[in-house]
């Protein structure tokens, strides 16, 4: 992933998601079309139900879309690919793993060396402000807790590309803040590109490059948003008329 | 400290059962009119339990059952588990194979001793063979529900993260799969010992199912009984060891109604 | 249709029979069907289950009589089982040694060395080969002892076992039906030992002796029914033995045959007191009894007279 | 329309492997050396299903035994479930009592079979006491690990809707321990058959067991397979069931690995 | 709980709670005091792992406190009571439950009639926005989604008390403004109570008649913030001065 070719890291075209069971079936992503340069900072956002996390499971490889096609750096999804870490929607911790095992866990599947990968996870705790709980197990966490677990596991691997689905949900406005500057620092200092689904609208335009908007059932791309605001950003420009404006027509968009 | 007390409380615990049923036993022995060669008071056990200690008999026939029963449930349990896996993951597999399954499951043992003796010879290898057999199918059974089990989710995780099929198994689908799995296990550890008396019944001349058979021959019964507590010991110490088992191996699940 | 007549003051007799259904009971089976047992009052109810579950039973005065193994009787009583025999069922221990003839088993001595299959080491063919070996001089070392289960017939038809011992009047009948020719010896040939017989407790006998007589009176009738009428006799098992229609009906007259030549009809009943001296000496010399009992305690010809 | 094809495919499925059963059966009968009294050919044993067919007494003893092992599988379940629950709540019975399940497990039936005999008679009831002896230990243990699988949060939801303790376990306990629950049954509904012929080979003047015993005391090998083929069928009858009812009430279990 | 008597809904008492395991002990709320007045809409922030789920947890009856007491119209609080609906930070729906059944459950253990209480079921499905998902599986809904189908059924049986552990965590931006209209609207018509776990400060000031502010471990409150803003409150609202203060005072109280 790391070859300087021209085409757009990744590529979706035309693609269709449905859902069929005994019941009938869904439609839940319908013609989405668009491609996502290199080290570029992505949001995606849309109402409850639009398909965003059926849209990232595919991104990922782990869904197969019933129309159309995803490529990453010119060759076609079929399945999950090294370089790429995911944030689910819930956590997914292993519940018999504790923090910091969790957090190693892709690292032992790479058959990183333990100590290795103990130090490089406790450096992660730190950054998630989860130190002193590295060998708590996931059900005596809070919510909050749990998915600084998640994305720090997603961190681990050092991937060029983060797929995180609502990886902030859970947080509060402090912690949030706080993990999305630690997310743009990590972004800009590693040269990530980063597809982030986040369901508050003045985050996705604080962070992002680029928002795109997804339209309700079935899921469509209803606006394709390019931030121009200048970076690094400041609390302060989130009551900047440009700010203000672009939450309004995101807010429109997915109405 | 803590534990310590707790394993102290753990064994009083053990104590007063045994107590308490060996006092049943005496009363019931003592009112009610049955004769000793029917079921025998626990002095005559203890008795005769003295003997067969010394002259040394107890020990070889509870080893060659230990030996049968171990061998037997490693057999079982590994077979099952392969097998679990396999049907588990195809439906193919799990339509042809389990009537088969269940149907070997289901054949009285009895019924094809001849052809056991002649294939296995009278030793240990057909005892060994009906706990094997004992023991696979609710190993096999508990391995599928558990396997079925293991969230959707941790699978897209895995799949995500490029795990091998090995190390899918290893690190998710064992641990997930483990809280059902030991259920099967401490069914298929009793049932060992019971698959390896039943094959002893069939023909053997050593074993404690045998001395069953000897103990009920001479109309010994506080033998049969010496036996019989032993076969239960013998239960016991491997459900006892699966217990044990689960308390490392699940400690991380959160026990409800604590 | 035999229940339906009977009238309700019958007593009724659970008989353990220490076996499954079988032409060798063909005796019982005439009996109920000819009325002898009605006639002394008496209503039989066939018991399949373990032969050492109704010496227990008896032993306990939950049942008033069993048909038991010969040995059984001895090596109950030392355990302080309070039974009784009354009665003899077969004259000659039923117990043989049979090999395929290729072994060239003539006399006891040729076991040595050999392969035996039985049953386990417990019961009337475990008795019945001790008793012989110890005829013969052999010990346990001498020969190659194998718990087959009741799989004699298989194991030597496959040659898992060169020698088994069984019932004269079962496996060697079913091997010859087989086609195999073969050398039987038989215990009784050797040695006189305690057969099987009718058996009830000390209880019973003190209290209820005219039961005794009436069922060992009805039984010697039966005995001597069938032995005179043994068409008709193999005829009301049919009524009693599942699935013997489809049996191989020579084979079952053959058991028969050699049944009938086992039973104990000179005199009717009676049991010899240096059968039941040779047993207790076998019983001993095995180990399966500890120490000599009184032996008159444990029979009596008394009812069979 | 389309599980009416998935049925036939089923049907298919089940044909295929009984003819390659059957086929496995015929070559071996052929090749191998042994004669049919030990190991009788497919067309022996069929003449022999058509004359017990024909004579009513195949369908009389499978009655009996179906009859043993439907009221032993119905006690052991019962006694299992009301076990299971008391040992999944309180660890003070857990720890008095599973010695004792435990041992009453490993107890071989021939050892206690007068007594069995002196309390129950020797009819139908100790087939039954042994049929449910052995079912229930599979189901209890599986009940209780399933127990052991509700998740806490569910018991606070119910708390916090004041659920009374029978509400509690209708509609949460049951529903979320029958997956591991289901599994034990299916382990149990196939021992409920072992069971009853253990029962029966101990004593008994009726029932399939008797006939296998029967079978093998007339040296006719092909009664034997007609009488274990029906045992055979009964555990896949029950079995069936047990994956029937798996399939309606586990409908909502999102399958992994399909 | 529908008494008029003069003493506060619902008042805590020196609340102190610690978890306790074999690997040690962790003050998770320490000397808590507060009360609520009836038909009161609260709010309480705090960074993630402050123990507000815990607070929760306690004024349920869900959890005994270590120390101090909670009580309820008078009455100490030591089990869940009738009156109260909750929605937990997790969804916790049962897995084999339609969204229909997930609903009707409080109903159904009041043996409500099954007609009347789907009746009423359809009412909340069609308020929380999944109308046409009546018979679907928890599985096959969107993390939102399970989210409404909580919160719905927290509605169910009327409650005087609602106690909400974010509920609208999952939620877009559009979906959970018109969910907190919605839920406003409830709460003004039906003269409810509500105590509600929000990590959005800004909804916080925007719903609430008093913002509570935990810090972090152990948790303390650390503000006790009364909302002077006028109802109805419009979206303009969000950019006046006082309500830009209110936001920087809480922001300032847990950090
Ligand atoms: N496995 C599935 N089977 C059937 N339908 C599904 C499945 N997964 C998702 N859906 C449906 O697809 C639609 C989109 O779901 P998705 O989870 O992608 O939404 P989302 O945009 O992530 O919503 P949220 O913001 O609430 O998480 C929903 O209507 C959902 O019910
Ligand atoms: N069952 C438990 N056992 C041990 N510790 C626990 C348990 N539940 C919660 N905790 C601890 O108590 C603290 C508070 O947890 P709580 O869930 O109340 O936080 P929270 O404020 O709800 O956080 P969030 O906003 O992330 O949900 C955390 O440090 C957590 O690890
Ligand atoms: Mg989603
Ligand atoms: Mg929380």
């Amino acid at each position: 992933m790391n070859s300087a070719n021209n085409h757009p890291l990744l590529e979706v075209k035309d693609l269709g998601v449905t859902f069929t069971d005994e019941k009938g079936s869904l439609q839940a992503l319908i013609q989405i079309d668009f491609s996502i340069a290199r080290e570029q900072f992505v949001c995606v956002v849309g109402p409850s139900g639009s398909g965003k996390s059926t849209l990232i499971r595919v991104l990922a490889g782990l869904l197969k879309p019933t129309s159309g096609e995803v490529s990453l750096d010119g060759i076609p999804v079929t399945e999950p690919r090294p370089g790429v870490g995911i944030v689910f929607q819930k956590a997914n911790l292993m519940p018999w793993r504790s923090v910091l095992r969790n957090i190693t866990l892709p690292l032992e599947i790479n058959h990183i060396d333990p100590e290795e990968a103990a130090s490089r996870a406790r450096d992660l705790i730190d950054l998630v402000g989860l130190s002193g709980f590295e060998d708590w197990l996931p059900h005596d966490l809070s919510g909050g807790m749990q998915q600084r677990v998640a994305i720090a596991r997603s961190l681990i691997r050092d991937p060029d590309l983060l797929l995180l689905d609502e990886p902030f949900g859970a947080l509060d406005a402090l912690t949030r803040e706080k993990m999305g500057t630690e997310l743009l620092r990590v972004w800009r200092a590693r040269k990530k590109t980063v597809i982030m689904i986040t369901h508050d609208i003045s985050e996705a335009v604080f962070l992002a490059d680029r928002v795109l908007a997804i339209s309700p059932q079935p899921g469509n791309l209803r606006l394709d948003l390019t931030i121009p605001l200048k970076r690094p950003r400041a609390e302060e420009d989130r009551f900047s008329p440009e700010f203000v404006d672009l939450t309004h027509q995101l807010r429109q968009a997915i109405k | 400290m803590k534990s310590w007390v707790e394993s102290v409380r753990r064994i009083g615990f053990l104590l007063l059962s045994v107590v308490v049923g060996l006092i049943l036993w005496q009363l019931f022995t003592t009112f009610s009119e049955i004769p000793s060669f029917i079921f025998p008071k626990p002095i005559e056990v203890w008795t005769k339990l003295i003997t067969v200690i010394e002259n040394g008999s107890l020990f070889y026939h509870t080893l060659v059952t230990l030996q049968e029963v171990i061998v037997g449930l490693a057999l079982g349990l590994t077979a099952a588990i392969i097998t679990g896996f396999l049907l588990a993951k195809s439906r193919l597999v799990e339509r042809v194979l389990s009537p088969y399954i269940v149907a070997s499951q289901s054949i009285p043992i009895v019924a094809i001793a001849p052809l056991l003796v002649i294939w296995l010879g009278p030793g240990i290898l057909s005892k060994i063979l009906t706990s094997a057999l004992i023991v696979f199918f609710p190993v096999l059974v508990n391995t599928i529900v558990g396997l079925r089990s293991v969230p959707c989710e941790l699978y897209d995780l895995m799949r995500s993260l490029q795990a091998s099929t090995w190390q899918r198994i290893i690190k998710l689908e064992i641990p997930a799969a483990m809280p059902v799995f030991l259920g099967g296990l401490r069914i298929g550890a009793t049932l060992a010992v019971i698959g390896a008396v039943v094959g002893e019944f069939v023909g053997a001349d050593k074993g404690l199912g045998f001395l069953v058979n000897v103990g009920r021959g001479l109309y010994d019964t506080a033998l049969v009984f010496v036996a019989v507590f032993t076969l239960v010991l013998l239960a016991l110490g491997l459900y006892g060891s699966v217990v044990y088992l689960e308390k490392h191996l699940l400690s991380w699940q959160k026990r409800n109604g604590d | 249709k035999s229940v339906e007549e009977t009238p309700p003051e019958l007593t009724h007799i659970r008989l353990p029979m220490g076996y499954i259904p079988n032409v060798q009971y063909a005796p019982f089976y005439a009996g109920v069907e000819e009325g002898f047992f009605a006639e002394e009052g008496l209503e039989i109810e066939f018991d399949y289950s373990y032969e050492t579950d109704g010496v227990a039973l008896v032993g306990a005065n939950e049942l008033q009589f069993s048909l038991v193994s010969g040995e059984q009787v001895p090596i109950a009583r030392a355990e302080g089982v309070p039974i009784v025999y009354v009665l003899a069922w077969y004259g000659q221990y039923p117990i043989a040694v049979i090999a395929k003839s290729e072994q060239n088993l003539k006399v006891p001595q040729d076991m040595a060395g050999k392969r035996i299959g039985l049953p386990g080491l417990f019961g009337a063919n475990y008795v019945g080969l001790r008793a012989l070996m110890g005829y013969a001089g052999l010990e346990e070392k001498d020969l190659i002892l194998e718990s087959v289960g009741f799989n004699q017939v298989e194991v030597l038809a496959a040659d898992t076992s060169e020698v088994i011992v069984g019932y004269i009047a079962n496996e060697p009948v079913q091997l010859a039906a087989q086609g195999y020719d073969l050398d039987v010896l038989l215990v009784s040939d050797y040695l006189d030992l305690v057969s099987n017989g009718l058996i009830t407790n000390e209880i019973t006998i003190a209290e209820n002796p005219d039961l005794i007589r009436r069922m060992v009176s009805a039984t010697l009738k039966s005995i001597q029914f069938a032995v005179e009428n043994p068409d008709a006799a193999f005829q009301h098992c049919f009524k009693y033995i599942e699935g013997l229609e489809d049996a191989d009906q020579e084979v079952q007259r053959q058991v028969l045959e050699s049944s009938l030549a086992l039973y104990q009809i000179d005199p009717y009943g009676y049991s010899s007191p240096q059968a039941w001296e040779n047993m207790q000496k076998v019983l001993l010399d095995m180990g399966l009894m500890k120490e000599e009992i009184n032996l008159t305690e444990a029979y009596t010809n008394e009812f069979s007279q």
